[in-house]
């Protein structure tokens, strides 16, 4: 008993004094799956806009394809990607492994599906319909599609979330690629597992506070727009 | 865990003053076991010569077969690992140059204050491992592949035991900090090296159960990839890690890092 | 000026040939899945015809290509669900002169004078989402004819509607055919509403152009028997 | 690139010959997801259905702490019951750590706010119409209730899937709260990682295969009930 | 039979005094948002009036356990969307009985009967949901009246169909309310169809209740303007 409070004061005391390595950890965190997300969001919406407009019969394989890679689990994407980097690998002469780099491959490769699917998901909705009227209104090929991803902003929105709440809170992948090098590749996550093992209980804890505000907030924004865009 | 100082100051005033050297902007990575890593050495050591020669040591902490893996297929640039024999066969395979027996400690047994295998008067690795099959009591094993691993098997197999497969043996697959851990909390017996017990010893209630059997002398190697084995390995700063290890101020840095009053790793090869 | 033969669509319409004349309101009637807005969307081209062929002016039309959008752009449909974008209500009228490249005055002049048309004006810069379903439709037709199209294809634009909306809209409706010489085709599956609107009623049943003729004699003497039973409302199926 | 392949060769002969060790693991994994899985079920079914009637204002404080939980991350659900089971911590003397439980336990605690949530959303969409429709014809309370739950079979069905992709594919909780103890607590996600780590890729690929394939069937029955959900 | 008194929720409806008389057929009409579907939910009890009172029978209703369903029992609400459960049409039509307790045999001899009123019974066994939307409304019908309530509530029960359907529902409903006595409320915003077949005609706009009267009266000479406007289509809002 007296550990979990002990730690949950001193885990405050480390977030509210800034401590600088919780610092290093959440920002590298923050760093590599932000930008992982921005990589999988203009990978993932184009192609979920595209494959939305599709009829959902034609692209019934990419379908399954994709929600299987939604459900990837993040070990395994770590796994492949580990394979994948080593310098055994085909990609082995960059040397990225064990590098942020890695670390947002890795989350990439899990983010866009996820992205891709939503998007699709979302823009299949209501995105024939869209199309068609703009259409009918005289838009060509470029200004409907334009006109579909706008209208479908708030599943796009969702979806890009969802997918950065996903690869934040992972911990599989990023432990492979990244081998939760201090100062250099070690995340909330692995941090936690690692502090968590040496007994470190405070700053386990204080990662396991924040990394749960990160997801509150997010889910909070998610929440909001999946109610707006329902509302409309 | 608290985090030890050195008792004596070390001496770097001899090196420092004529080395006006460039600072090299990179890094290199160390393969090493989590005995090393969970026990600070490394927060102590490293930071040093980076500030010596400006290159950071990014350390990927592992068991110490999963290092010499990560060291065969040339995704690290050195190696600190305790597997004298697997080391030595890494050498001669081609995968590793520039072996050298770094520092030493040993091993010991660690269990419940209350001891209910009964260790506690024994005095062979041997004696006590027949205690605690005997018993049932847990033993955790760090079953990860590493130099405390082979080192364990090796131990059973020498006092005629086949612990595989047994209910009181848990082999968990982690690191050495996870691994006292684990038997903290299921009151268990596990294999450590001294330096990781030592470091952790204030936030668990774990004793010494034995020590002091000269088969559980441990020795620490460090040694650089092969450069010829894979595009990208940094050989020349590997060497530059190796000697700044091997240097009478690492040999000296490495005996004078303490926790909680001792000394963890002493310089050198220990048997002779 | 424009012909249509022979459209076939998964079986759902097969069509042996429609010749539609400029400036004419036509009201298509029959009962529901006849594939009345299986036409419009043909009409449209927003569906490709599986078999047969579209003649615009004589000349059979593009299936793709600038070719096919100059010809669209003649065109607008006002679909049976409407459907606004997530704007505001001026710029959603404002949405088909802006694709077709018209100059900022221009648009304001036109879409402001429709806001007038559809008593809308204070809404204008409402966001559509916002709107009640008579205030969506109207603002959904202004939208359509913002651009002066030369065929207006209106599917079911006043179901679900009540009365004084229904006839604010097809007061629209008339207007616009009479003043701008647009060809207006509506479907309806209210045949008064075809009876009070259209020059030239078409029924459709199964696919099929059962009977086409001047709104006066389908209403009074059809050829055609089952034509008659679906007026009168005494069609069962 | 060999390594990559002989890895792939040698996995396939490992599952296509049932090895033990394999066999295990995999085993274990679904009985804990599996056995974690029906009791979240048990648990969020009722609540979700609950929450769904109940209109969404007056729900709206709830909404956002069951979405905060539902993107709770693995290591910080994994920390939380660390703490709670561990012998220093309140349920310490049920010694419950590292063990099957623990992992069934911590998986509970993820799973259950993911059932509890979609099936709330799901029985939003048309629960209240569903209720009015039944006590328009004569229901009772119960009876209501038992029609909107079966009226929203898809969804809930969608819910429960959904957390089981979630919780087998996870590794950040097992691994802290199971310890990863061969034969005991092992299961597919934390031997990947072990694997990995060993440099044993033929287990690890192996693994990863398996869980894949889990991942696809789990997926491919989701979308199969995803779209016959929506076609009614 | 049954005396409403002074509802109000939400401010959109506002009734001072509404009296109904057993086996007579309402028609409610009025602009979209009046209020009449939520008059429905609050005399079915699906919604708690804000403040006053509904007599039944003149005794106050309960506002829950068993009195309250046993009240709701008497009614059957057909509402403005349909909704049937994802079962067989056999089923769907079985839902109030088997809610009621009612014994096998008499079940079965009821749904049979109702489904060859509706003309569906070869589709006795189709999955509701592949139904097409006027087969579904008359199933949705036949579901109300299986367990022959008192009070039949119908919200738009036609809304969206094409004549002929409407015309075999409204048959039925007619058929109903002479046979069996029952008491219907039916809402619509087809005027023309509250002309067919209402008794009295309820005209409510803004919440209120502008005027109640015999079918013919509200026609033919309304006491109030906006009724008059109304009822001619006139009304614009
Ligand atoms: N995209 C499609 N794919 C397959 N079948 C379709 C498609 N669109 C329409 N249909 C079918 O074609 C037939 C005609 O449909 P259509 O929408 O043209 O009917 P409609 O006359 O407009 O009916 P309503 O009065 O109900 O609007 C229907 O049976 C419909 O189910
Ligand atoms: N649950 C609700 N909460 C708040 N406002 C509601 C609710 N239900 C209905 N309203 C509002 O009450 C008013 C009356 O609604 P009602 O559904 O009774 O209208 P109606 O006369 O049936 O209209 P329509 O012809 O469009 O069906 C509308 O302004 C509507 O927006
Ligand atoms: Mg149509
Ligand atoms: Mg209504």
């Amino acid at each position: 008993m007296s550990r979990l409070y002990e730690g949950l004061l001193e885990a405050l005391r480390l977030i509210i004094s800034f401590d600088p390595d919780l610092l290093t950890i959440v920002l590298l965190s923050l760093r590599v799956s932000i930008t992982a997300i921005l990589l999988a969001t203009l990978i993932g919406v184009p192609i979920g806009t595209l494959l939305g407009l599709k009829e959902e019969k034609k692209t019934g394989f990419f379908n399954k394809i994709i929600f299987t890679f939604m459900g990837m689990p993040p070990v395994v994407a770590g796994l492949i990607i580990f394979l994948i980097l080593s310098r055994q690998g085909p990609l082995g002469v960059l040397g990225l492994l064990y590098t942020p780099s890695a670390m947002i491959i890795a989350q990439v490769f899990l983010a866009s599906p996820i992205v891709i699917g939503l998007t699709m998901v979302g823009i299949r909705a209501k995105g024939g319909e869209i199309e068609e009227t703009a259409r009918s209104l005289g838009a060509g090929s470029a200004l409907a599609a334009w006109t579909v991803v706008k209208e479908s902003r708030y599943a796009i929105l969702g979806a890009v979330i969802t997918g950065f709440s996903r690869v934040v809170a992972e911990v599989g992948a990023v432990m492979i690629v990244g081998g939760n090098i201090e100062g250099h590749t070690r995340v909330m996550t692995t941090a936690i597992v690692l502090e968590t093992r040496k007994g470190n209980f405070e700053l386990a804890i204080g990662l396991g506070i924040i990394l749960l505000m990160i997801s509150f907030i997010v889910n909070s924004v998610l929440y909001t727009i999946q109610k707006g865009g329902k509302k409309n | 865990a608290e985090e030890g100082a050195p008792v004596e100051e070390p001496v770097e005033e001899e090196t420092t003053p004529e080395e006006e050297v460039e600072l090299i902007d990179d890094f290199i990575i160390l393969a090493t076991t989590t005995s090393t890593y969970d026990s600070g050495l490394l927060d102590f050591l490293n930071p040093i010569f980076t500030e010596q020669t400006g290159l950071e040591v990014r350390v990927v902490s592992q068991g110490t077969g999963a290092a010499l893996e990560t060291g065969r297929s040339g995704d690290a640039d050195v190696l600190l690992v305790h597997d004298r024999g697997s080391e030595l066969q890494g050498v001669e395979d081609g995968y590793f140059v520039d072996r050298y027996d770094v520092m030493y400690n040993d091993f010991i047994f660690v269990g419940p204050a209350e001891d209910p295998a009964g260790v506690g008067g024994v005095t062979t690795a041997a004696e006590a491992m027949s205690l605690i099959a005997d018993s049932g009591a847990i033993f955790v094993s760090r079953g990860d592949d590493s130099g405390t691993h082979r080192m364990e098997l090796r131990l059973w197999e020498a006092a005629g035991i086949d612990p595989a497969g047994e209910s009181w043996y848990e082999s968990i697959g982690q690191g050495m900090g996870d691994t006292i851990n684990h038997a903290n909390e299921r009151l268990g017996y596990t294999l450590t090296d001294r330096g990781t017990y030592v470091s952790m010893k204030d936030s668990i209630d774990l004793v010494i159960a034995l020590e002091g059997d000269p088969v559980l002398f441990n020795q620490y190697g460090v040694m650089a990839v092969n450069p010829e084995l894979h595009e990208g390995i940094k050989y020349e700063y590997a060497m530059m890690y190796v000697e700044f290890l091997m240097s009478e101020e690492g040999q000296n840095l490495i005996n004078s890092y303490q926790v909680n009053g001792e000394t963890l790793f002493f310089p050198g090869y220990g048997l002779e | 000026m424009k012909a249509v033969r022979k459209i076939y669509d998964e079986e759902v319409l097969y069509i042996n040939e429609l010749i539609l004349t400029k400036g004419c309101i036509y009201g298509v009637i029959g009962p529901s899945g006849a594939g009345k807005s299986t036409l419009l969307r043909i009409i449209n081209m927003l569906t490709d015809q599986s078999s047969g062929e579209i003649l615009y002016n004589g000349e059979p039309a593009p299936k793709n290509g600038l070719g096919k959008l100059t010809l669209q752009r003649n065109m607008a449909l006002v679909f049976q669900k409407t459907l606004l974008f997530k704007d505001t209500v001026w710029n959603n009228i404002a949405y088909g002169l802006k694709a077709r490249g018209f100059n900022k005055k221009e648009i304001e002049i036109r879409v402001n004078s429709l806001l007038d048309q559809i008593g809308m004006t204070e809404l204008a810069s409402r966001r559509a989402e916002t709107l009640s379903g008579g205030e969506a439709q109207r603002v959904a037709i202004a939208r359509a004819v913002a651009f002066e199209p030369e065929i207006l294809l209106l599917d079911e634009p006043t179901a679900n509607l009540d009365p004084g909306n229904i006839e604010l809209i097809e007061e629209m409706i008339i207007k616009m055919a009479r003043d701008k010489a647009i060809t207006v085709i509506m479907v309806t599956h209210n045949v008064f509403q075809a009876k009070r609107i259209a020059d030239q009623v078409i029924f459709i049943n199964q696919g099929k152009i059962v009977e086409m003729g001047p709104t006066e004699k389908i209403f009074s003497k059809p050829d055609n028997e089952s034509t008659r039973l679906f007026v009168e409302g005494k069609m069962v199926y």
